[in-house]
């Protein structure tokens, strides 16, 4: 018992140069969390979470995510089964408001086309050498939506849901960083000036039937999708019957909140230099990056596409919302058109590619598994 | 898990019997069937609401009176509520009642007495639903 | 990699009849809940988890509530393990106001004779040939509470719970239409007019006392209500003691919401066709009507027997609401009594015996348990 | 787990060395023994907390004195309290000690300040409170 | 099937002295926390959760903390586990301000001077002939903070649970009757009337910045820190970064109360008379309040230390602060200060030692645990 | 875990190869260690931010400009948000954009607009965070 001994028994005699390049990521986040506000209930979590995941732990002891038997292990649990995603979903759904998608349906198709980012994602990742699984849930980060991207990553590669984790909300927060130049280039000035009708009043009756009948559109099509739109539109039907009004309150408050905190700090602690800082990490940051690239280009070009046969124009800027990433990227999309001329009112136009967006990622992802999920 | 670049190349896209490309592009495809007959349902919902709704609204006179009817009915019981609520108060001043009544917030079955009378100060839910929806 | 494998990989393609059926009786529960205000905060969790247990998985993914490592099975281990129901009782507990019955003791009999029902139905299920165990579970919906029907059954005959679940909700949700011809039947209009006196004022003091007395002398009787009792009395201790009111206010509002969604969203998910509609959870189905109709005449039929010693007549009505199925059944007797004569108001009246009953059951629960659990 | 209608009988209720018939009616028996036992209680409660309470409450002069003395007392502290709030409220002007007073709003120990200071604005509690139960 | 055998199957028929004497010390936990408000949150469950523990249960009925497959097993599982004790520490830092501690760092001394009850009852719980493990768990009972000294036995001695907590809790609601009398020992009348000054304004960017310094400084020492002041740390940066706040509002009530609820229930259900009354139980409560006199005396001692060498003199009764028990200590400062000069407030200055002393307990517990968990 | 007094004994301090007492110093240290850190961080780091803020301030004027700038870009979009809701609140009246915003409390990116306008509410918040930290 000496103070060599004790000397080791310390978290410096252990730190490593990747230890204190990941603290600082997660000092960055937290600075970009509260200095720009991208995100921050999704970053301080995530910031704080690689900050702790980075102190390396002493040998013998249950400290970390990886740990077994430790208090984050079991924290940790709710991600590696997938567990958190759905009841993020949850709530998410006793707060979205479908109104502006059942006033304007066909807007929903924009939702679809931003979707071609995780298939050609999908198809990047097979060329570089991923395996089938790996590369479908690193496709699917073009979905743009984190629940969807944990949810699928434990399901089918669990050993990428560190870097895929880190990669979707990372660009999730740098929305308005990577949208607006590939809308820029994407449209002419007149385009992002186009004006949109105020969509019509939709009925009390509609938004109640609407959660029930798009649940089962969506699932017997794509059955992977139950457990997350099932979630979603159970959420969504608790906040528009009415009658349940405390249990989506509950929803959408302590449930989602203290769900958020544990999959934002564990996810962010899982991200340990010694097994995160790896070649293939960087790889899926590139290819990330990429996926909502083409997303966004998808959902531009198909409104473009739709306006070839459509009399009354839609703006395509609204096309570059339907990544989802609710509601980071209908602002930007509010924010640019309204560059063009301050008198034009794109944001709930937005809205209805937005939650649509998060719909069709989720059916991707059913479709991904079911099919991905038999290979080894 | 190892992750190495030797292992890039086209011919990945077609390992095994698995077409990635056909693969991805059905997928595509199934994304959009689902959110077509998502946008098909919303643009026929209301059509068909309304197909339905005509149904029992056809002896416009007779449906008419009955609404009115309810609604003298349901104001007669939300009287009845607000007395019975006055009558507890009275008796009860520990507000037991109140406790009792938040706790099942929601749940006013079977006559709906708090319901309606929540719906009293909220006119338009009050109108919104006693019509269309009974 | 074809059109016709990936039709395989729908739901459609693995429909069946019974599915239909079951995913309409989760559109009818919805739909009385919204339109009709059955005890909405249960059957639409539960209308919306029949649903979703009705789109048909595919083999080999886990999504449904009893495939190993599925999202829902996690969340569905709270109702094989009888997690949920004390949780929810701990909640009622802090809502739960046993000032009418402590300035009414003579009340509480009601509730006793109500259990009638419970072991009427247990000596029919036996009769009709279900085991000891299951006979014991079926009896328990006469308790008509859900969440002790839930937690025994899960208890001693886990194999009958969603039947049994979805039993002894569906007739809570339906007491405003069972028990009223039960009640004309056995009462005579004189009876049903008569008034009661407003009871006497009951002090803080006797409200702290109570429920740790209270628990005692059910548990000393029948330990088998520990759990259950433990936690009812618990929450109403943290809400009377007033020092700890942000326990008793979490308690009654994010707790019991969460688990009461999480409840009823997989009880609901529960009744897969393909196992679910059986004659024998038709049967038990009838059998739950059954006592639901002998625990209201037992009631009724107690108070008069009451009324024969008594100098102030109880008003006979308020035994239906013995039956517990708070505060349901005690709404039930003030509409029935107010139909005779506007001016009586029965509500607080029934209260004591509507909140006996939850006990009543809890300690015929504790009973079945003990005896019949050690059987085969 | 199958069921069938090939074991219907009486016979089942006296299956074994079970007889399920008097199993069910110790049952019931049960059920209003704890019931019954709970009404008692309740019955018997306020006479006993009457016979509890009168014990100490004996040398009435004295209590009352104490009871006055204490209410003068907590009358000083209630006064030291708004005075310490002032003060920290001169002193931090960023509300920390809105903060720390919150974080444990239920817990007043040792010296109830807080809880008397409530007190204070709920009279009815306060009064309840101060004399039956110290 | 007869009545001698229904008696069996009773509570009653297994009732022992023991029992007895657990049930009235939970009667007289809640009286306590009734009529004298010595912390209630605790006293409560804990106090309810004795009586429920010394039901005596029936053979084969999995009923209690220690019966596998009862839900009190389940929900002891956060205790066992040490998962409850971070969810507080979580809660507790959205909640805490540590402004008085940023500007009054001297004073953060004090609470390391307390540590010394920690030291002191290890090396005293030795010498009676405990294991080094178990030793180390005791003596953390002088950190005076309930969630340490449960988060260390359930790591290093599991076995000693039960009589740890419920002695560090016992003392925490005891600290007003404790430490005065050791307070007015060790200082003179002079000393207690020293007034301090008011300290400096502490901007919100050092607010922020503190929980990731802080956080990084006591865990690259102490490792075995990361869980539990990874957590008090996250949760006050959810609060301070002010862009979460809603994150920081449910922690700091619904996920708080929640985890109290079932730690301070299944704690208490924990002491079944027949494990809990032991020879071994009685000398670490004795142990217990040793450690906290330690505690109290090392703060105050040291404090009169530090006066020898500064210019302005701090009021020694604020080192009694340094033990933690967040507020209390620092409200027994307050009143025994204001008992000499009315005119002295003292709470805020007490706050700094007071925080400063759960921060000490974490590095103290993690130290105990890193070194003492190797051995057998 | 059966616990017996035959093993008091201040040997047990000095038990195999551990001693316990040089341990307990220097965990007394460790502690004191950690809690130093902190206050010497605590006690420098208002320097260090005055350090490091000065830096970018340097120029003053250009600053202030810049700053006064920002401010009037910022109230154009405040006004923009403004012109915004009374635009959806007309042709919305089903306050669906409330919802929306509500969802996203806290998440104002990329352009701050309803964090200015809460802003323009609670001023000092505003002031202390546009000019700072910006
Ligand atoms: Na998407
Ligand atoms: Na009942
Ligand atoms: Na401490």
């Amino acid at each position: 018992m000496d103070f060599t001994s004790f000397f080791n028994n310390t978290a410096i005699a252990h730190l490593e140069w990747g230890n204190l390049v990941m603290i600082l990521v997660g000092v960055v986040f937290i600075y970009l969390a509260v200095t720009k506000d991208y995100e921050p209930l999704l970053l301080v979590p995530i910031g704080f979470g690689i900050i702790v995941g980075n102190i390396p732990p002493i040998a013998g002891m249950p400290l970390g995510v990886y740990s077994e038997g430790s208090v984050l292990s079991y924290l940790y649990f709710g991600v590696t089964k997938g567990i958190y995603p759905p009841l993020i979903f949850l709530g998410i759904g006793a707060m979205t408001d479908f109104s502006t998608m059942l006033s304007n349906p066909k807007l929903i198709l924009l939702g679809a086309a931003a979707q071609l980012g995780v298939f050609l994602t999908f198809l990047g990742s097979l060329y570089l050498g991923f395996s089938l699984k790996q590369a479908g849930a690193i496709g699917i980060i073009g979905g743009a939506d984190g629940p969807t991207a944990i949810f699928l990553a434990s399901m089918i590669a669990p050993e990428l849901l560190g870097p895929i984790a880190i990669a979707a909300y990372s660009y999730m927060a740098l929305v308005p960083v990577i949208q607006p130049p590939v809308m820029y280039l994407l449209t002419t000035k007149e385009e992002r000036r186009i004006r949109m009708k105020a969509p019509r009043k939709v009925s009390r009756k509609e938004r109640i039937i609407f959660p029930i009948v798009a649940f089962l559109i969506c699932t017997l099509i794509a059955p992977g999708a139950i457990t997350l739109l099932g979630m979603l539109f159970f959420g969504n039907l608790l906040k528009e019957s009415t009658v349940t009004d405390r249990l989506a309150n509950s929803a959408r408050n302590a449930l989602i909140d203290i769900v958020t905190i544990l999959l934002g700090f564990t996810v962010g602690a899982s991200t340990q230099a010694q097994t995160f800082l790896t070649p293939q990490s960087i790889l899926i940051f590139i290819l990330g990056a990429l996926s909502f690239v083409v997303a966004t280009a998808g959902g531009v070009i198909f409104a473009k596409i739709m306006n070839l046969f459509l009399k009354e124009k839609i703006n395509p800027l609204i096309g570059a919302a339907g990544v989802s990433a609710v509601p980071d990227s209908a602002r930007v999309v509010q924010a640019v058109g309204q560059k063009e001329d301050p008198g034009n009112f794109l944001l709930m136009h937005a809205m209805a590619p937005n939650v649509a967006g998060v719909i069709g990622s989720a059916i991707a992802a059913g479709v991904l598994w079911s099919v991905l999920g038999k290979f080894q | 898990m190892n992750f190495s670049f030797d292992h890039m190349g086209v011919a990945n896209l077609f390992a095994g019997d698995f077409n990635a490309v056909t693969f991805s592009i059905i997928g595509m495809l199934l994304v959009f069937v689902g959110l077509i007959i998502i946008s098909l349902y919303i643009v026929s919902l209301p059509w068909l609401l309304k197909r339905l709704g005509k149904r029992p609204a056809r002896p416009t006179d007779a449906a008419d009176k009955l609404a009115e009817q309810q609604t003298i009915d349901q104001e007669k019981e939300i009287l009845m509520a607000i007395a019975t609520a006055f009558y507890l108060d009275q008796n009860f001043p520990e507000e037991n009642q109140k406790i009792t009544w938040k706790s099942h917030g929601d749940v006013e079955s079977p006559w709906l007495i708090s319901g309606r009378v929540q719906g009293m100060a909220q006119r338009t839910h009050v109108t919104r639903r006693v019509f269309p929806h009974r």
